[in-house]
């Protein structure tokens, strides 16, 4: 057919063009939306992740020592000329207030670098040379020490990966080499593992209580449905924060429950509900409950009834058909729904925080720490960009087997 | 699901089991905001049972005192600004995304719908980061554009399905009866797509409402709203006011909910018949 | 233009507006906005170096000022706009703070829930078996550390001795360790009376005065324990780059004399920075200040300069303890 | 015949959803073995809940169902036997052509050889075996039907429901395929209860024809007494198109009436349901055994007058104004030697005495 | 006839949707005023595209479309005063009854009062006055139809398209619709371009029909013509049931063929689209053309063998062998002077020469 239009070139140019100004009009009503997600949603996700490994204000703040120390061949201590720029450079850091800034980052990678720099930068003026290495050394013999010049030199680099190896539980030793932290301060892992297991438990706890009242939902007389779709939605729709406050009065120690079994003589001493896991698990459950049960409900209601009595007419039990013919068509939305929970829980920031214990928080919780409690804005990127990777790689693996469709809510 | 009469016994045990169970898991998801409405009308200070006596101090204080009144303001105005930023912005991408095919068309989407799978403290600290070198932090705007790009995407979703079921023949018939193009998508169009666009609407507004993480890193503190007053009220002094302010919560999303029903009902209305001979297809 | 003014919320702010920040804004028609913080120096280091000063006068305590005066967070005071540094409780001027409050951390218990033995020192805090139940701590290393090396019988003119070496720092953790099953961690200021009247927590570590408020208010008879209390000097600071720095001086001239002083010690019972407040205060709490008497014979002020040295370090590790 | 010997029947049952509308009345039905026994009626009529009680899926409000002459209702419907194909298929969208096949033989728990040998011999009988791996999915609509054909019939059950399995085909596939059903049903020699509300299916392939209206059997029938011998005018009206004239009851002769139509003009016709002189009665004449004569030739004869001529091929229905009745429609088959008719001719009509019945208004 | 004359013409026209296939290849289509054309083709064939270019939502991509004698193609849609009825009605959901039939008055800014009056005339004319305020959503598909209709019909275009409007009704409602619609355009005397899948439909409404396959017409004609004398093999097969017999020309005589069949059996046939002796051949005879004889009467008769009857009421179907085709139909008008076949009897069959028509394979 094709060569029928042999002759007729134009008409497949006049065709683009009508199709090109369709395509113009579509772009540019979704441009504005992009060019403001653009500025104000990804480049800032970029910037964030870049954060997690730039270290531009290092160098910046201690220039000519940033640039002498690249000749140090990392043997022995550096030169005599090190040792001027860097009594230059704080000199003027110190003055700026840069100092504290340094002290910090350094401090990070080395235990006492604050200290040594904030001490040598309140008494700046005394240290009078050339020569100024034995001046320093004389000063604090920490700068006589060549681990202070090896965290030195990595810490005056462009980029670090310095905390995107601490969100991994790993640091630079002495020799430059990538090791594991001390057990003691090793946490990240057990927190990124831990925050994976609250995630699956929550994501199995919604599916254990949402197949069954979705199932129901779908099954039962409109009156009976509306009803119980009235309380889920009244439920969803409530503030989250409303609800973790509920779980709080419910749970605590002189909350509803533990009130209700001390009165009534099952136990007499308050069992302890709340800040901890279990609370953890009960409001986060009930918080996400309705990403489950919502698209669960509305696969449900698409499955005719008909299945299962195909299946009982062929001369199955009604547990074979529940098993082996329903069970299979809800999982899409089984999919949907576990998605859609784990994917929030992973990220879950407010109810933890609210109705946990130390010992209960996830990644979430340490990147607000390290923002509001902390101000390591490279560290709490770090972490940042651990829960994007899991967040990202846990959709791209199943993202693609469910349908998208089957998410939609309310 | 009636019980037939060749149910074996351990069906009817299943049957009566599973009704309890459902019942119970109803429970647990109403229970704790059942619990919480009393307790805010309580007179005493302390937050458990038994009640000491009805008050509406609490009340007094959420809707009186400075604090609870900025904080309600505060969330009036982000709540709105950026429902109607929201609003207009994903109308406007839905029916561009609807219009035509192009490439790269799913990618935009699965971008534009992003907000909504990155966890909000990745959101909230990009944005804190990036705020933080134009001077937004702290500011109405800064919030105000985070819950936009935060409930965009509900009106994107909302507003796609609308356009999904919306039958382009209704434009066709429009111009076909001599109707102008820009006369059919006032008289026509818009009527039409107005309940997904106002429910997208009600879905951005409940989720500036609801959200704190972005507020608790961006806001200074003439900024706070509702829910953030709440959680740092949670955390410091568990004053019943909180319960009132849970309670105002509640029954909102009580008439978000309703609203989102008359909603549905009212498309219901137009879309089937009540006797039967449905549309074609 | 509003100022804005930033304590730590609960009984200590709830006291501050009668006594400061009314009679500022009935005084110079500026309008106070209040916030609240738990005393982490980095929310005001992202401020100041982000240019986005918010803030304007926050109550700071010790070592943090210290630490903040270094780092350029605060403005340098200019104690002649304030009042003459002699009329000063000793130890309560700073280059970059003035002193407000003495406070303290104690530990309370709930007296008509342990009638029999009464608790006497940290000893007893760590002593679940013989008074059963939880305890409350503050989730950070401060003063935590010091309270676990004197529990575990390190006097204390020692106690920042042995917490300066390695091994001090681990008995102090391993300290901590045969507790930690035990214990609810608290952030600010106003859980921990809250958790121990709600039966949460049979004995907390808690500030004097938020107990001493909800017991006299509440007619709640929590008991102090006074042995191996952490006393402490909090500052008003001015966060650097103000837009505000008249009306925050202003603020801060008005917050040391000793008849507003009086209003707020009369709620809430920490010690007095201005001399001469005594007069105005009732007799009957002077008891239950942390300055009074008998309550300094074992008590240990916390070393601003040790936290400064260490702070960061011993914070990570004691988050990455908590956490496990 | 006595009970036994009925392969199913229905006795006085009745079904009530919600307790207060009885959707079957009182149902009586009685099939025989190796029949293929059509519900016919309307839409709403009850049609498919008869299947569902049959089937187990539904219980009777009263009355009782018997199966091989035994009570049904306390066998779950697993273990009654009985193959059903529903009116969109329900073929299991996650298994395969030969899975969905297998699973009334895997449920039975038959040796695994043998189900591989019944489900070709299935397959081949509606001649879909190169489909065995497809999913219902990648099939059309009359190879799903084929599919949900054979999986009904896989286990050799005795007796097969199906719930109007042609609905959603189109009309050329759907003729194919019920010369197909029929032909198996000959095959097999199984019981077949089939429901539907398009007359010329039931028509094609029934042995009887139950026409339901309003929860009541209208009539029980073959379709040649259902179409020549309607029982009352639902029936009448219903199965076919058919022509009403309004008249009163002249006179009777054993079973023939003499009728007077409006305008005076005096027909015979057949008595059905109407008993006495002077009652009102409705006259139906099938549009196809109306006869056309030029001009009224004979004194019987009835004048008619042409008002419209459609061609549709195969016949013209020529619309007629007979009688005060201008809806009157006479069907001519389109052969070269038949009359021609023209718009506003007038003609005579008459028919044979026993194609125009005399039914209760 | 000058183009002038013509009410729509379609000369050359040609449309790709994606410039590599032709959806729609090489149109000629003149449509006089005042008449009833009707587009008829299977599924897929072009007919909606045809339609939409004729009412302006898609361009042509080549050759040229006049309206009136002048090209359409630089008027937008709005201006054109073509009323159009959409496949599924496309009334305005938010909009009542009243309301949709006013809004192509108020765009054409006519005053209140004579709205109301034109809107009150058009619903009368579909006879639902009754309903001007009741939303879309509240209407039965029939009358959903109606009122597109009359929405189509309000601001007295000169010509209708509808695309398949009844696609969506039942039998008894279609059947009953197509006469409505057939009055009205008696009545109004506009013209309507109607698109349709049904052949039955388009026979009974149309005066000329075009039918499409591939986006080619294969015929215009009258309805009578395209039956009787169907041009090509497609057509003759799409229009109406058909047998078909497969031969080869022995003998020409003017246009009367000579034709052997299988089995060596000769029959004549009229030559349609075939011109030599010896070519293959198929011949095609309605089935309702087929005159039954008792065995072989007459040397030009063919034997059949009754395989199948089937029963339905106003006609039997037969199903017999002739000459190695076992899928041979028979319909025989079920009426009482007609004879009686039995399964598995021998008949002789034979048929007029001229509805025995001889096409290109
Ligand atoms: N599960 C049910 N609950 C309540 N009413 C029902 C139920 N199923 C059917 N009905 C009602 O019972 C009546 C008969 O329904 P049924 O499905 O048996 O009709 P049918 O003859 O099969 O009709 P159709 O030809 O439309 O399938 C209808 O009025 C229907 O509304
Ligand atoms: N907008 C479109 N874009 C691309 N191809 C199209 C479009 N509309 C129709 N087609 C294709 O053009 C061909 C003819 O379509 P058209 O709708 O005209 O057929 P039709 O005869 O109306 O069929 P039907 O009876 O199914 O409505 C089909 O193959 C169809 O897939
Ligand atoms: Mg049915
Ligand atoms: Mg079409």
């Amino acid at each position: 057919m094709s060569e029928q239009l042999a002759d007729n070139i134009s008409l497949k140019k006049k065709l683009q063009k009508a199709e090109r100004r369709k395509k113009i009009e579509a772009l540019g009503l979704i441009s504005p939306l992009f060019f403001v997600m653009l500025v104000f949603f990804f480049i800032p996700i970029a910037l964030m992740l870049y954060r997690s490994i730039d270290n531009s204000q290092m160098p910046a703040a201690l220039p000519q020592t940033a640039d002498i120390i690249q000749q140090w061949s990392g043997e022995g201590l550096p030169d005599e000329a090190t040792y001027a720029a860097i009594v230059g450079d704080m000199r003027i850091a110190n003055e700026e207030k840069k100092l504290g800034m340094v002290g910090r980052r350094l401090n990070f990678d080395l235990v006492g670098y604050y200290s040594l720099l904030s001490k040598t930068g309140r008494k700046i003026d005394e240290i009078k040379g050339p020569p100024y290495k034995e001046a320093l050394i004389n000063f604090d013999k920490k700068w006589g020490d060549t681990r202070y010049w090896t965290v030195m030199e990595r810490g005056l680099k462009d980029k670090t990966l310095l905390y995107l190896l601490a969100a991994m539980d790993l640091k630079y030793d002495e020799n430059n080499k990538i090791v594991k932290v001390p057990e003691y301060e090793a946490i990240y892992i057990s927190i990124i593992s831990r925050t994976v297991y609250i995630s699956i438990s929550i994501t199995i706890l919604c599916l254990i209580l949402g197949f069954p009242i979705a199932y129901y939902m779908a099954n039962s007389p409109p009156r009976t449905r509306n009803l119980l779709m009235i309380i889920l939605l009244l439920v969803f729709w409530t503030s989250l924060l409303v609800r973790t406050l509920s779980w709080i009065l419910v749970l605590q120690n002189n909350g509803v429950v533990n009130n209700f079994l001390m009165f009534s003589g099952i136990i007499n001493q308050p069992l302890e509900l709340v800040f901890n896991r279990f609370g953890v698990y009960v409001a986060m459950t009930h918080v996400l409950l309705p990403f489950m049960v919502l698209p669960l409900y509305s696969v449900m209601r698409s499955i005719p009834a008909d299945y299962v009595r195909a299946a009982r007419s062929l001369g199955a039990k009604s547990i074979t058909a529940f098993i082996r013919v329903y069970l299979p068509q809800t999982l899409p939305g089984i999919g949907a729904g576990a998605l859609m929970v784990f994917i929030q829980a992973l990220g879950y920031y407010i109810t933890p925080a609210l109705v946990g214990g130390p010992r209960d928080q996830m990644v979430s919780y340490f990147v607000a720490f390290f923002v509001n409690e902390r101000v390591n804005w490279s560290m709490a990127s770090s972490l940042g960009v651990v829960l994007l990777i899991l967040t990202g790689s846990l959709y791209l693996m199943f993202g693609k087997k469910v349908n998208i469709a089957n998410m939609k809510l309310g | 699901m009636a019980l037939p009469a060749h149910a074996t016994s351990g069906e009817k045990v299943f049957y009566y089991g599973y009704r309890v169970i459902v019942a119970i898991i109803f429970f647990y998801l109403i229970f704790p905001l059942l619990t919480i409405i009393p307790l805010s009308f309580n007179s005493g200070e302390l937050l458990s049972y038994p009640m000491q006596g009805f008050s509406f101090r609490w009340y007094e204080d959420f809707f009186g005192s400075g604090r609870w009144g900025l904080a309600i303001k505060n969330s009036l105005i982000i709540g709105l600004s950026s429902m109607v930023l929201a609003t207009i912005l994903g109308t406007a991408a839905a029916v561009g995304i609807n219009r035509a095919d192009f490439p790269g068309k799913q990618i935009i989407v699965a971008l534009l719908i992003s907000p909504m799978m990155i966890p909000l403290v990745i959101t909230a600290l990009s944005l804190y980061l990036f705020f933080g070198k134009f001077g937004l932090n702290n500011t109405y705007a800064g919030l105000i554009l985070a819950h936009t790009i935060l409930g965009m995407p509900f009106v994107l979703i909302t507003v796609s399905a609308t356009l999904q079921s919306f039958d382009y023949n209704l434009m066709r018939a429009g111009a076909s009866l001599g109707a102008s193009p820009l006369r059919v998508f006032f008289k026509i169009v818009f009527p039409n797509i107005a309940p997904g666009i106002f429910s997208g609407a009600l879905f951005a507004f409940a989720t500036s409402l609801d959200e704190v993480v972005v507020v608790m890193f961006i806001a200074g503190p003439s900024h706070r709203t509702i829910p953030r007053q709440m959680f740092s009220g949670i955390r410091e002094n568990l004053s019943p006011t909180l319960l009132a302010a849970a309670t105002v919560l509640i029954v909102f999303a009580g008439m978000l909910m309703l609203t989102l029903e008359l909603l549905r009902k009212r498309n219901e209305k137009y879309n089937s018949p009540p006797g039967g001979g449905g549309a074609a297809k | 233009q509003d100022l804005t003014i930033v304590g730590w919320g609960g009984t200590t702010q709830a006291a501050h507006k009668p006594a400061y920040f009314e009679p500022f804004m009935k005084e110079t028609g500026i309008n106070v906005i209040e916030d609240e913080w738990n005393g982490e120096l980095a929310k005001i280091r992202a401020m100041v170096e982000t240019g986005n000063v918010t803030w304007d006068v926050v109550q700071v305590e010790g070592p943090e000022v210290d630490q903040g005066c270094a780092e350029g967070l605060f403005e340098e005071l200019d104690w002649s706009r304030i009042t003459d540094k002699a009329n000063m409780v000793d130890g309560t001027v700073k280059e970059c703070g003035a002193g407000i409050l003495i406070w303290s951390v104690i530990f309370a218990y709930d007296g008509d829930k342990i009638t029999g033995d009464a608790p006497q020192n940290w000893a007893d805090f760590w002593n679940v078996d013989k008074w059963p139940g939880k305890r409350g701590m503050r989730r950070g290393a401060k003063p935590m550390l010091e309270i676990a090396l004197m529990a575990d019988g390190v006097a204390k003119e020692d106690v920042y001795n042995v917490l300066s070496t390695p091994e001090g720092v681990d008995q102090a953790f391993a300290k901590l360790d045969e507790l930690k099953p035990n214990i609810l961690w608290w952030k600010a200021g106003a859980e921990p009376q809250q958790r121990l009247g709600a039966g949460d927590v049979a004995m907390t570590a808690a500030y004097n005065a938020w107990v001493y408020r909800i017991a006299d208010e509440e007619g709640r008879n929590f008991k102090m324990v006074w042995d191996g209390n952490q006393y402490s000097t909090d500052y008003w600071t001015i966060i650097k780059g103000t837009k505000n720095l008249d009306s925050a001086y202003k603020f801060l001239e008005l917050s040391m004399r000793p008849d507003r002083q009086a209003v707020f010690f009369n709620k809430v019972t920490y010690g007095w920075t201005a001399k001469g407040t005594g007069e105005f205060v009732d007799k009957k709490v002077l008891q239950h200040l942390p300055t009074y008497g008998s309550n300094m014979d074992n008590a240990l002020e916390t070393s601003g300069a040790f936290w400064l040295e260490n702070g960061e370090s011993l914070e990570k590790r004691f988050q990455a303890w908590v956490s496990k | 015949m006595s009970n036994q010997e009925f392969h199913v029947s229905f006795k006085n049952v009745q079904k009530s959803y919600d307790g207060k509308i009885l959707v079957v009345k009182d149902l009586n039905l009685d099939i025989e073995k190796g029949k293929f026994v059509t519900m016919l009626g309307p839409s709403g009529s009850g049609k498919t809940t008869c299947l569902m009680m049959l089937a187990g899926f539904e219980s009777a409000t009263s009355g009782e169902i018997l199966f091989n002459g035994k009570p049904i209702n306390k066998i779950p419907p697993h273990k009654r036997g009985i193959g059903m194909v529903f009116q969109n298929y329900a073929l299991f969208p996650h298994m395969s052509v030969g899975e969905n096949l297998a699973f009334p033989l895997q449920v039975r728990k038959i040796a695994k050889p043998e189900v591989e040998v019944m489900v070709k011999n299935a397959l081949d009988m509606v001649q879909m075996v190169d489909f065995i791996d497809r999913y219902p999915g990648q099939l059309s609509g009359g190879q799903k039907q084929r599919i949900a054909l054979a999986r009904a019939l896989v286990f050799n059950p005795e007796l097969v429901l199906m719930d109007e399995p042609l609905g959603a085909l189109d009309k050329q596939l759907r003729e194919q395929m019920q010369y197909e059903i029929k032909h198996i049903h000959e095959r097999l020699g199984v019981s077949v209860v089939y429901v539907t509300h398009d007359q010329a299916e039931a028509l094609t392939m029934s042995d009887q024809i139950a026409v339901f209206n309003d929860g009541i059997i209208q009539q029980l029938a073959s379709p040649e007494d259902l179409y020549e011998r309607p029982e009352n005018s639902f029936i009448a009206q219903f199965i076919g198109e058919n022509n009403q004239l309004r008249g009163v009851i002249e006179k009777i002769d054993k079973n023939i009436a003499l009728v007077a139509l409006e305008g005076g003009k005096k027909v015979s016709a057949l008595m059905v349901d109407v008993k006495d002189i002077g009652e009102n009665t409705i006259l139906s004449i099938r549009p196809e055994r109306v006869i056309i004569k030029p001009r009224a030739s004979n004194s019987t004869d009835i004048d008619g007058k042409v008002l419209e001529l459609i061609y549709l091929g195969d016949h013209i229905r020529c619309r007629m104004m007979v009688a005060g009745n201008d809806e009157f429609i006479v069907k001519m088959p389109n052969s070269s030697n038949h009359a021609q008719l023209k718009v506003g001719e007038e003609i005579g009509i008459s028919w044979e005495k026993e194609d125009c019945r005399a039914l209760k208004p």
